[in-house]
């Protein structure tokens, strides 16, 4: 059981898949002689060959439709979006097509398409390449959103999303990358699946709901917090629709407080449809108002302001202690 | 993988300066001699002509049949093809079983070429169901409503054919207007660069609704593809033979590995844009005139008449046969009924969701509290 | 002070606001000649000339990206997308180019497109002719976006929109264009304003959010409340990104009872915004958790399945009885 | 409003076929005879000459300078336009300061044509600012970063000029790549069906990142936009002359309300495609040196001097001129600070909301109960 990066996880996830079935085929921009921009798919042009990873013109629609027809003819097209600002020339293909297909031809013809998105940010990037998007899906009837936080899921998760006979919009945290850890290619769907979420760290007073590049945040925001006394369980939704709700609620009613936090913003984020379920499955349970720590409904800004709009450890930390009733940046504040 | 500049130029000289129009029939029924094109229906017997004068009866049969059914409150919309019967008979009955087709919602001749259920074809516009057919029990996709994006997937398609190598073609129906979307355009660009076997067909039938066609082109349709490396036909539309021979070349061509064709049938839509639509608005009485003396059918009716091939039998079996499937999808729509409440979230999921599965459980509680209800 | 239908009210909005001003054009697909499938544009093309009300080629991303330079030019483009489900192929256009401008250029360049949707369901049309897709736009900062429920807020409304300087979409409630109402076209901003909230009924014990197609099926509901014996309150939001929370929340703090309907998925839709803000603000106050009656999270159905798909009446005084805590559709129903 | 098919042939032939490469100047620099170019640069003074090679020089320079900049951390990016120069500086000194340009990230020494604050060129690429320019004070929008996007951009600014009756003109640039998306084919539509004022301006640098342009087209990309009924002209990027006179031809068309034109300058991007890229996996370094060897600058340096006007004097102008550029361009970089915190909240929207201002108070809040702390 070898240490891999997080993209060398997905990479080796893609390699399995090719192997696995011939059906798979990968499709984007500079995803093959390069590798892809971010090398995830480092050299699997060169093992599998032009016809099952290529090169694409450079145009999202393009992509999006192309592997809806390889859909149609029977294959499970994995397509790479460069960045998650460029998803949305496709959007259209994505939600009218790929989310509709299956519906509309009354479940005779499948839509397996994985969309792998680098996402996020953190990374000092420029416009449109720090993006979290995730939210347009989540909303999309017909689609699956999963992310991965740790190398071991990343691999496995990625796999899984490719066999899924579904779509599945499959968001990488880029500037997780290279984040190495363990990973063990022949873990079963029990021991992890894109489908449940995860308990990163158990705990009893507060439970703190992350995904994606936020869940090392969440966990260091948890240890954090223990010294100060208060015990926070973290969850990794992995699946972003749907969401694993089953186990968000077991533990609000244990912990009877949530905090979300992602990079997305706030407004009409994934953090209002988890305190809106959550609340109307646990209402009695809630000892305070769930908090959403997120990014602001801003465009992605500047490299040098990201690190006032990206979710940190101290702005988690004051969002625990205001579902906590502790003091905090809001006490006394007023609009 | 990619076609050298060369190649595509030769194409071009094969196929001829798109300009020009393809034409084997004329209105008034006479043959054309055509050497470059006439050679593709040389094959086509006496009876054959009698099947396609059949079918666009027929075909014109079902969409005036629908229509009815529309004014009759049976059907909610119908999208008439009035007009066009040569332009998809000509090129659906040049396809194989094994080629897939990828149309808009006007080729409902297409489908029927494709031997869709009668009942199949007003399923949709009836209301009862999201999909007409199973796409792989006729080698028909159902119909793409966003203008322009089946053009992708037929390329798409298309390179799985390449892949699988089969010599299956796919062929993508659209109109003139959807010409103007991106996704046509990118749909020639990666079929020209992974020199797909697929046939881009465009039946330019003058209007986008309320909009003429030269509000999206200022020149010939069929001119854009050579640009993009793909070599094209400009085909009267109405003449069934030059339409075949046109798809044929083209099926030839990506049969042999050379890519896609880009064909534009010049033909004219003779009834509204929809049941729903209004053309007095803005469509030219006198213009609607000259193209009625366009007609496909009548053109061809002249030629079998003046051949002495429009036998007595052959003018009674076709309005049998018309009148036949046109009872049969009249029942059939009839017979369609609103679907069970539940099935609104069948299919959505090809594998278990647990979030609609909650929502679908809830609205089951729901309609059971109603029970016993009056 | 004439009767107008909500169709005649916004082309009489859009009238006057080509009138005014001589920087306001028009555009669209079959909005001249035709006067728009729906012939809210009637007359104007006529009226203004072909330079004023143009019809264009037939691409969405090319019709907002034209409007973009148009506004860099000074314009105030009115675009008209023909249906909710033709939106998508600008989705980039949009999210990425007419939202971000202002603040990509520092502030330098207006961006003030309106964007006309006739949107929702109800009219037993075909697929993507019956789509709810506010919630996109709501999620997307840079945006404004506003709905109308009778025809003088029409008429207002859109003359508001034009008007603003940021870009707005405006959604209209197509199944409602031909509700006719009193139409006084020079109310002032105090009586009717895009960006505030407007109760359409007053109530005591449930606060009934709604807006654009639902807001008179909401106050039908609130009567039908009232026989048995409920007080309703019904809100209609008109702008639904920023949502004018103040008044929703001093209407929650005096009922201690949320329900939201819309005709969108439920899923990260509008409600889940309005829930996770009102527990935020007002949690303290609520007798019971927020209900959502939503359309189901499936592609819009076919038409003889769409009565099950729209909140109607009954669904929503279901949802009423819930927060009521009476006795309803999930009464002893367990997953 | 719409142009016949006539006039657009006509135009054709007027800027004959797209194919031949027009070309001024070789690389060896020697002038280049073409009844049809020349007279549009016959204007051009020994002076003039002299001033294109000074900018081209300082392009260069800043090109470099921002790229070392780059590699000493001061900068997060830089995408270099190395070998481009006289592609945008025979591009750009033609434009009228009322013509407006609607760029991708690459057209820095377009940018410095217009007039652009050296500071400003890199306060983006910093990460200090999402703009670097307000688009009013020189004429050209701040660069879009979604390829393809700013061609109908330039489309619909081009349309408004043709509403106010100016003859100014928009001007769009953009890569090779680019010509795959939607927006740039849909951008042609519109611009031909209104016969906008606008030119495109592709730069054909080859490369696509690691996609070489044959991968989006199999045919000159030059040759597409005559099937859209807009004339085009294919030139040689390299040579300064020869985009001047292109594009004074475009302009031309332009303002006399012909409308939009098609301009291929063919060029090579010699350095990464940006400074986070690495060419070595896919450049092929033959290739590399022969474009080395048709380096724009080169080429009209030996002009100069073959004409006696590479005088010590211009060199040391030249020199100092750069050396200055590059020097106020590095001190304003050092001197770009991050800014302060809650402008993050700034011009999301040009007129109040409550929502964000909520938002913007409690990070505010949030600020403030740090302070005292350590
Ligand atoms: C993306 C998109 N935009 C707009 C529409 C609305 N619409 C339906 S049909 C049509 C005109 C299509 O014209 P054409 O492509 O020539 O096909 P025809 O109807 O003439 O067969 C339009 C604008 C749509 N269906 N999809
Ligand atoms: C819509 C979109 N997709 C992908 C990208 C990522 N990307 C940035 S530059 C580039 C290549 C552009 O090539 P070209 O148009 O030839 O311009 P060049 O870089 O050569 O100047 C790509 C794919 C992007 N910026 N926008
Ligand atoms: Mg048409
Ligand atoms: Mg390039």
């Amino acid at each position: 059981m070898a240490q891999q990066s997080l993209s060398g996880a997905i990479n080796t996830g893609l390699r399995r898949a090719l192997a696995d079935d011939p059906k798979v085929v990968l499709l984007g921009e500079d995803i093959g002689t390069l590798g892809g921009v971010f090398r995830v798919t480092d050299g699997l042009q060169k093992e599998f060959g032009t016809d099952r990873v290529m090169d694409t013109p450079l145009a999202e629609a393009g992509i999006l439709g192309t592997a809806v027809g390889l859909a149609f003819r029977g294959y499970r097209p994995v397509v790479e979006i460069q960045f998650d600002g460029f998803i949305y020339p496709a959007f259209d293909q994505i939600v009218a097509q790929v989310a509709k297909l299956h519906y509309r031809t009354g479940g005779n013809v499948k839509m397996p398409i994985t969309i792998r998105v680098p996402y996020g940010g953190g990374i000092g990037a420029v416009e449109h390449h720090s993006e979290s998007p995730e939210a347009y899906f989540a909303h999309t009837a017909g689609l699956r959103v999963v992310t991965c936080s740790n190398p071991q899921d990343a691999h496995t998760m990625i796999r899984q999303a490719i066999a899924c006979d579904d779509p599945v919009l499959f968001f990488e945290p880029k500037r997780r990358y290279w984040v190495k850890g363990e990973v063990n290619e022949d873990l079963d769907e029990q021991t992890v699946s894109m489908e449940r979420a995860h308990t990163v760290q158990e705990g009893t007073d507060v439970t703190l709901v992350a995904y994606g590049p936020l869940v090392i945040t969440a966990r260091d925001a948890a240890l954090a917090a223990a010294d100060e006394g208060i015990s926070v369980e973290v969850i990794d939704l992995r699946s972003l629709a749907p969401i694993d709700f089953a186990a968000v609620e077991a533990s609000v009613r244990k912990t009877g407080r949530l905090v979300i936090t992602h990079e997305a913003s706030q407004y009409g984020g994934i953090g209002a449809e988890v305190a809106a379920s959550i609340t109307e499955r646990c209402f009695y349970h809630l000892e305070s108002a769930p908090a959403r720590v997120t990014g602001f409904d801003v465009p992605y800004p500047a490299a040098k302001l990201e690190e006032h709009h990206l979710p940190d450890l101290d702005r988690i930390l004051d969002a625990v202690d205001r579902v906590m009733g502790r003091e905090n940046s809001l006490t006394g504040w007023s609009a | 993988m990619l076609r050298s500049t060369n190649e595509a130029t030769n194409d071009l000289n094969l196929l001829g300066h798109p300009e020009d129009l393809i034409q084997l029939l004329t209105p008034a029924g006479d043959r054309v001699a055509d050497p470059s094109y006439e050679s593709w229906v040389a094959d086509v017997t006496d009876e054959q002509l009698g099947s396609l004068y059949e079918d666009m009866v027929v075909a014109r049969r079902i969409d005036t049949e629908a229509t009815a059914l529309q004014r009759q409150g049976q059907l909610g919309l119908w999208p008439p093809l009035l007009g066009q019967e040569a332009a998809q008979i000509g090129s659906a009955r040049t396809l194989r079983t094994d080629d897939f087709v990828f149309s808009s919602y006007r080729e409902n001749a297409v489908a029927y070429c494709r031997g869709v259920d009668l009942t199949d074809i007003v399923r949709v516009w009836r209301g009862t169901a999201a999909s007409g057919w199973n796409p792989y029990d006729i080698g028909m996709a159902t119909p793409a409503v966003i203008i322009g994006a089946q053009t992708l997937h037929a390329t798409g398609y298309a390179i799985g054919c390449q892949k699988d190598g089969v010599d299956s073609v796919a062929i993508a129906y659209f109109g003139d207007g959807a010409t103007s979307q991106g996704d046509v355009n990118e749909a020639m660009i990666f079929a020209a660069s992974f020199k797909a076997p697929v046939v881009f067909f465009c039946q330019n039938n003058q209007w986008a609704i309320s909009e003429p066609v030269g509000l999206q082109a200022t020149r010939p349709i069929a001119d854009r593809a050579p640009g993009f490396g793909i070599p094209s036909m400009r085909v009267d539309g109405n003449d069934v033979l030059a339409v075949m021979a046109a798809t044929r070349i083209a099926l030839d061509r990506a049969r042999r590995g050379d890519g896609p064709t880009f064909i534009e049938a010049v033909t004219y839509r003779m009834g509204p844009h929809t049941t729903s639509d209004d053309p007095s608005r803005y469509v030219d009485p006198e213009v609607q005139q000259e193209w009625a003396a366009k007609d496909p059918i009548i053109r061809l009716e002249r030629l079998l008449k003046a051949t002495g091939l429009l036998a007595d039998e052959l003018v009674a079996s076709v309005k049998a046969k018309a009148d036949a499937v046109a009872k049969e999808m009249r029942d059939g729509c009839y017979g369609l009924e609103a679907p069970e409440a539940l099935t609104v979230f069948d299919n959505v999921y090809a594998t278990p969701h647990s979030w609609l599965e909650r929502q679908k459980s809830q609205y089951a509680a729901y309609l059971a509290s109603f029970e016993g209800e009056k």
